[in-house]
């Protein structure tokens, strides 16, 4: 049967992975999808691995919005989990849609909001150690802190504030 | 095995229907234009249906051109009129119509024509005097549906009615919800033209009707072979119009008994649901369509909700943004005043004549943990806790 | 039993047909947009019957657009893309084509449009230098048919696909009478719309589809939810378009050994006709529809010699003036050069794939005494016996 | 069922009454249809009854057109025959359409048709036998004079003439 989402969206829905919060996170993401309203809070552990280098030990989400938010917010959590930040930050939203089996073309959006989440859990991670900000990052986060503005709205009327 | 809950958006044909359509597929099978038996037996089921559909909102049957639905039937009232009468070029709507009638007007706008656009109440209700105050001499016609299909809310159309009829002009109204529901006397509502579709009341998709008062009258949408007063061309849809007119022909008989009883499954339905914490009913709480119940529910999402539901085999929908073909939330619950992100969570039942108390109290039963499972999901459940 | 030799008027559902639809009734009812399982079994079953009629003219499935038939289907393509494309202002027909190609280029003319109605021969044919002569710089599109619905007779629209492309001109081809008949490619055509009808390949009426060449532009007739690409808003009739992609699936399979069974059936009809005195064969002898012939009588009129054939139990149809909705007669037959009282005299004869060399024998057995017997009846008799 | 045609029109048209011609007619009404092409021929034999009054005593008719041109041809010939002329020309459209229970508005010129070659009939017989021509009858004798020019091209191009 052809649903408008793939059996793995569907799947993600039904169950998503490393759904919640982290007690103690060492770098926290939250943003708000500007064009329909949807709200992605993620949190990060970060761990070493046996070479020395930095990686995601732990992550979850917390995610207000529809379907295709939920299940792309599962789906990244996957892809990074145990991950370098470095390959983290090299997740595209194309790569999420891939592991999904697709997206429904109105639905693409909500694969940027799972990046976005990822990144600005980075940056605040990076910035709260006094690491050095990748330049690209650093644009990310600028038009993200521009966009959320819409979602910051949205978390008051709903009585939290995002920041 | 699934309930359905969803009859706003489309019914189950009745099996009554079915039987009395299934002779004008492979047997009696003529095109109704035909002179010879086949098409003679066609025909006379065509005038049938169409006396059966007259009968249901008391007009004569040679009002009632049969089109491919509700859409087809809005589109043809307003572009229509407008075509026909075109020293006239301003329009009034509500903010809360159909899309079957606000994107035809947006288009129209677009040729030159302005478009009135009056508010609603919270519970969307249109004022009447409001619709006063908007005619003036250039105006055509004021198009304002009989009951939303989203949140239930019947308008007061006979007001309006009258009023349009007193100052001379047009009054379309947009029945598809409504027909087949709830009474309607094209007379006494002083309605000129009336939508309707056969999908909505247990008949076949791809059938409806306008009423159009005697003496009006419209361009065809559909220009051919002269069918149905040459207001729509195209060869009939026998089986389909013979469905519909089944359809009516059983609402007629039927109507008071199911209202009667859905408007009592639906105040328990409104009455369990409004105990879940953060929730609030959309609509009128009494003057709302017997089937319809609209609910909202702070710090969810409309579609994962349906979904959900889905998955516990329960079938009902949403207004929300994210369900829809567009990014923008439902424009009838933003009309009637809720924020982007209460319009975000809102849950549409609509009972049907097939559904039962048990499929009532399934819904109750999963509806709560539901819903406290998506706000688990959710960042901003510790606010409710 | 009656006979039914009338398929060009419309034809009696595939009993295989009607089986694939039921399902979508009062089981597989949903509405193809909503979410939840009953919507998307109804999306899943559109988009199967979007492949298979995509299949039958090798075009791509998101090309096709559903309507409600034919009639919707040639005014969506002329007046949407009149409306999409409002600098050009020229439109080429022939003189045959249908009403449904006719009227809405009538009512453009009203709006300001120029219609070239260009000629055809004495079999029917459209020239295509003709065509290629007629096209100027202000012309919009071409609407050339694939095959008459009268006279059976089969234009040459490759060769008008390819002067209307290297052109740089829309090319619209009803193929109502065509379409699952004989093979369609509407590359190798050079076709860029295309109007089918179910009804004409033993589908059920109340359906039918537009082809729109990927990358063309149309405004929708009926606007709202922006269904079928926007093209074409309305809930789809989900049931109805299953058993017209039926239709086309088993018109596929089926299309060249019912083409060679029919033909040979229609050529026995022929020869064996044109024995009865002071008749002709109306149409081209050889490149014409498999199912299709049409005889003038000399002397008599067509609607009573239908009405007395279906007195013997045979349904078939005419052109003949008194017949239709209008006085005038048959205007294709007007076109070839018939006089009018020529044109009064005709008999069209189309032959469905359920039809038998024993229907073609019951109705030779009682055409010689029928003609003769009205011809009785007429002041004129005396000239020919 | 309805059918486009009353029960009484098909049955007329099945069974035509005085259908054919009068060898030796007293007067012959041959009309044309302009609007439809349709032609009839109507025959009429003369004769007295006790009151000494001019009656029909036969008529038949010859029609070339469609179901109602037939039905109504057969229905005229019912109501006059046997009447005075007086009668005859009294018998108006509207009393052929009664009689046959109703016609498709479309149709409703073929009664007209009839009328009409009844009226030339019984002018041809008047003027034949020098008798004097009621001036109503006289008018209606030119306006069909008129319309048939198109029945008579109708009647050349079946190879007959009509006068
Ligand atoms: C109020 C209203 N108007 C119009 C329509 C369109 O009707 P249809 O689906 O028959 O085109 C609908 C339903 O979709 C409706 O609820
Ligand atoms: C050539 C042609 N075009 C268009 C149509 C109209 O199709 P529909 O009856 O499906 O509206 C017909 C049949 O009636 C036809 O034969």
């Amino acid at each position: 049967m052809t649903h408008i989402y793939t059996k793995k969206v569907l799947a993600h829905f039904k169950h998503p992975h490393n759904m919640g919060r982290i007690a103690k996170p060492d770098g926290v993401g939250r943003v708000g999808n500007p064009k329909c309203g949807d709200v992605m809070w993620l949190y990060l552990k970060i761990g070493k691995n046996k070479q020395g280098k930095e990686i995601i030990k732990d992550v979850k989400f917390e995610t207000f919005g529809c379907v295709a938010a939920i299940a792309t917010s599962s789906m990244i959590t996957d892809l990074v989990k145990g991950k370098t930040i470095e390959y983290a930050l090299g997740v595209t939203k194309e790569k999420i849609v891939k592991g999904l089996g697709g997206l429904p073309p109105i639905k693409i959006h909500c694969s940027l909001l799972a990046t976005d989440a990822l990144h600005e859990a980075i940056y605040n991670y990076l910035k709260k150690q006094g690491l050095r900000v990748p330049a690209q990052l650093a644009k990310t986060h600028e038009r993200i802190v521009k966009e959320t503005k819409v979602a910051e709205r949205i978390g008051e009327h709903l009585g939290e504030h995002l920041h | 095995m699934t309930i359905y809950l969803d009859n706003a958006a489309t019914t189950a044909v009745d099996p009554r229907v079915l039987k009395a359509m299934q002779p004008y597929f492979s047997k009696h099978f003529g095109n109704a234009s035909s002179l010879h038996g086949f098409g003679q037996r066609a025909r006379a089921a065509l005038e049938d249906a169409r006396e059966k559909v007259a009968a249901l909102i008391d007009s004569k049957p040679e009002e009632i051109i049969f089109t491919s639905g509700g859409t087809e039937s809005n589109n043809l009232a307003i572009k229509g009129l407008a075509w026909a009468h075109p020293n006239k070029k301003h329009i009034i709507i509500s903010a809360i119509e159909h899309h079957a009638v606000m994107e035809p007007c947006e288009w129209l706008r677009k040729h030159g024509y302005d478009i009135t656009v009056l508010p609603v109440d919270s519970y969307g209700l249109v004022d009447p005097k409001a619709v006063e105050r908007a005619i003036r001499p250039d105006t055509l016609m004021v198009s304002i549906m009989h009951a939303n299909n989203e949140i239930g809310t019947i308008e007061p159309i006979e007001r309006i009615g009258a009023i349009c009829r007193a100052k001379d002009v047009f009054f379309h109204t947009d029945a598809v919800q409504s027909f087949g529901k709830i009474p309607i006397d094209v007379d006494a509502m002083h309605i000129d033209l009336l939508s309707a579709s056969s999908h909505k009341i247990h008949g076949p998709k791809g059938v409806g009707c306008l009423y159009v008062r005697k003496g009006i009258s419209l361009v065809p949408l559909a220009h051919g072979g002269g069918h149905e007063r040459g207001l729509r061309s195209g060869t009939e849809n026998v089986a389909g119009i013979v469905g519909f007119g089944e359809a009516a022909a059983i609402a007629k008989k039927e109507m008071a008994a199911d209202a009667k009883r859905l408007t009592a499954l639906r105040d328990r339905l409104i009455k369990e649901t409004l105990k879940i914490q953060d929730s609030w009913l959309n609509g009128h709480p009494r003057q709302r369509l017997p089937g319809n119940a609209n609910f909202g529910f702070r710090y969810i999402e409309g579609e994962a909700l349906v979904l959900q539901l889905d998955m516990h085999g329960i079938a009902v929908s949403t207004g929300s943004a994210c369900s829809s073909k567009s990014l923008e939330p439902s424009h009838v619950l933003l009309a009637l005043g809720l924020r982007h992100e209460e319009a975000h969570g809102s849950l549409r039942v609509s009972l049907g004549k097939f559904n039962t108390r048990a499929d009532i109290d399934a819904l109750l039963k999963v509806l709560p943990q539901t819903v406290e499972r998506l706000r688990e999901i959710s960042p901003f459940k510790r606010k409710y806790k």
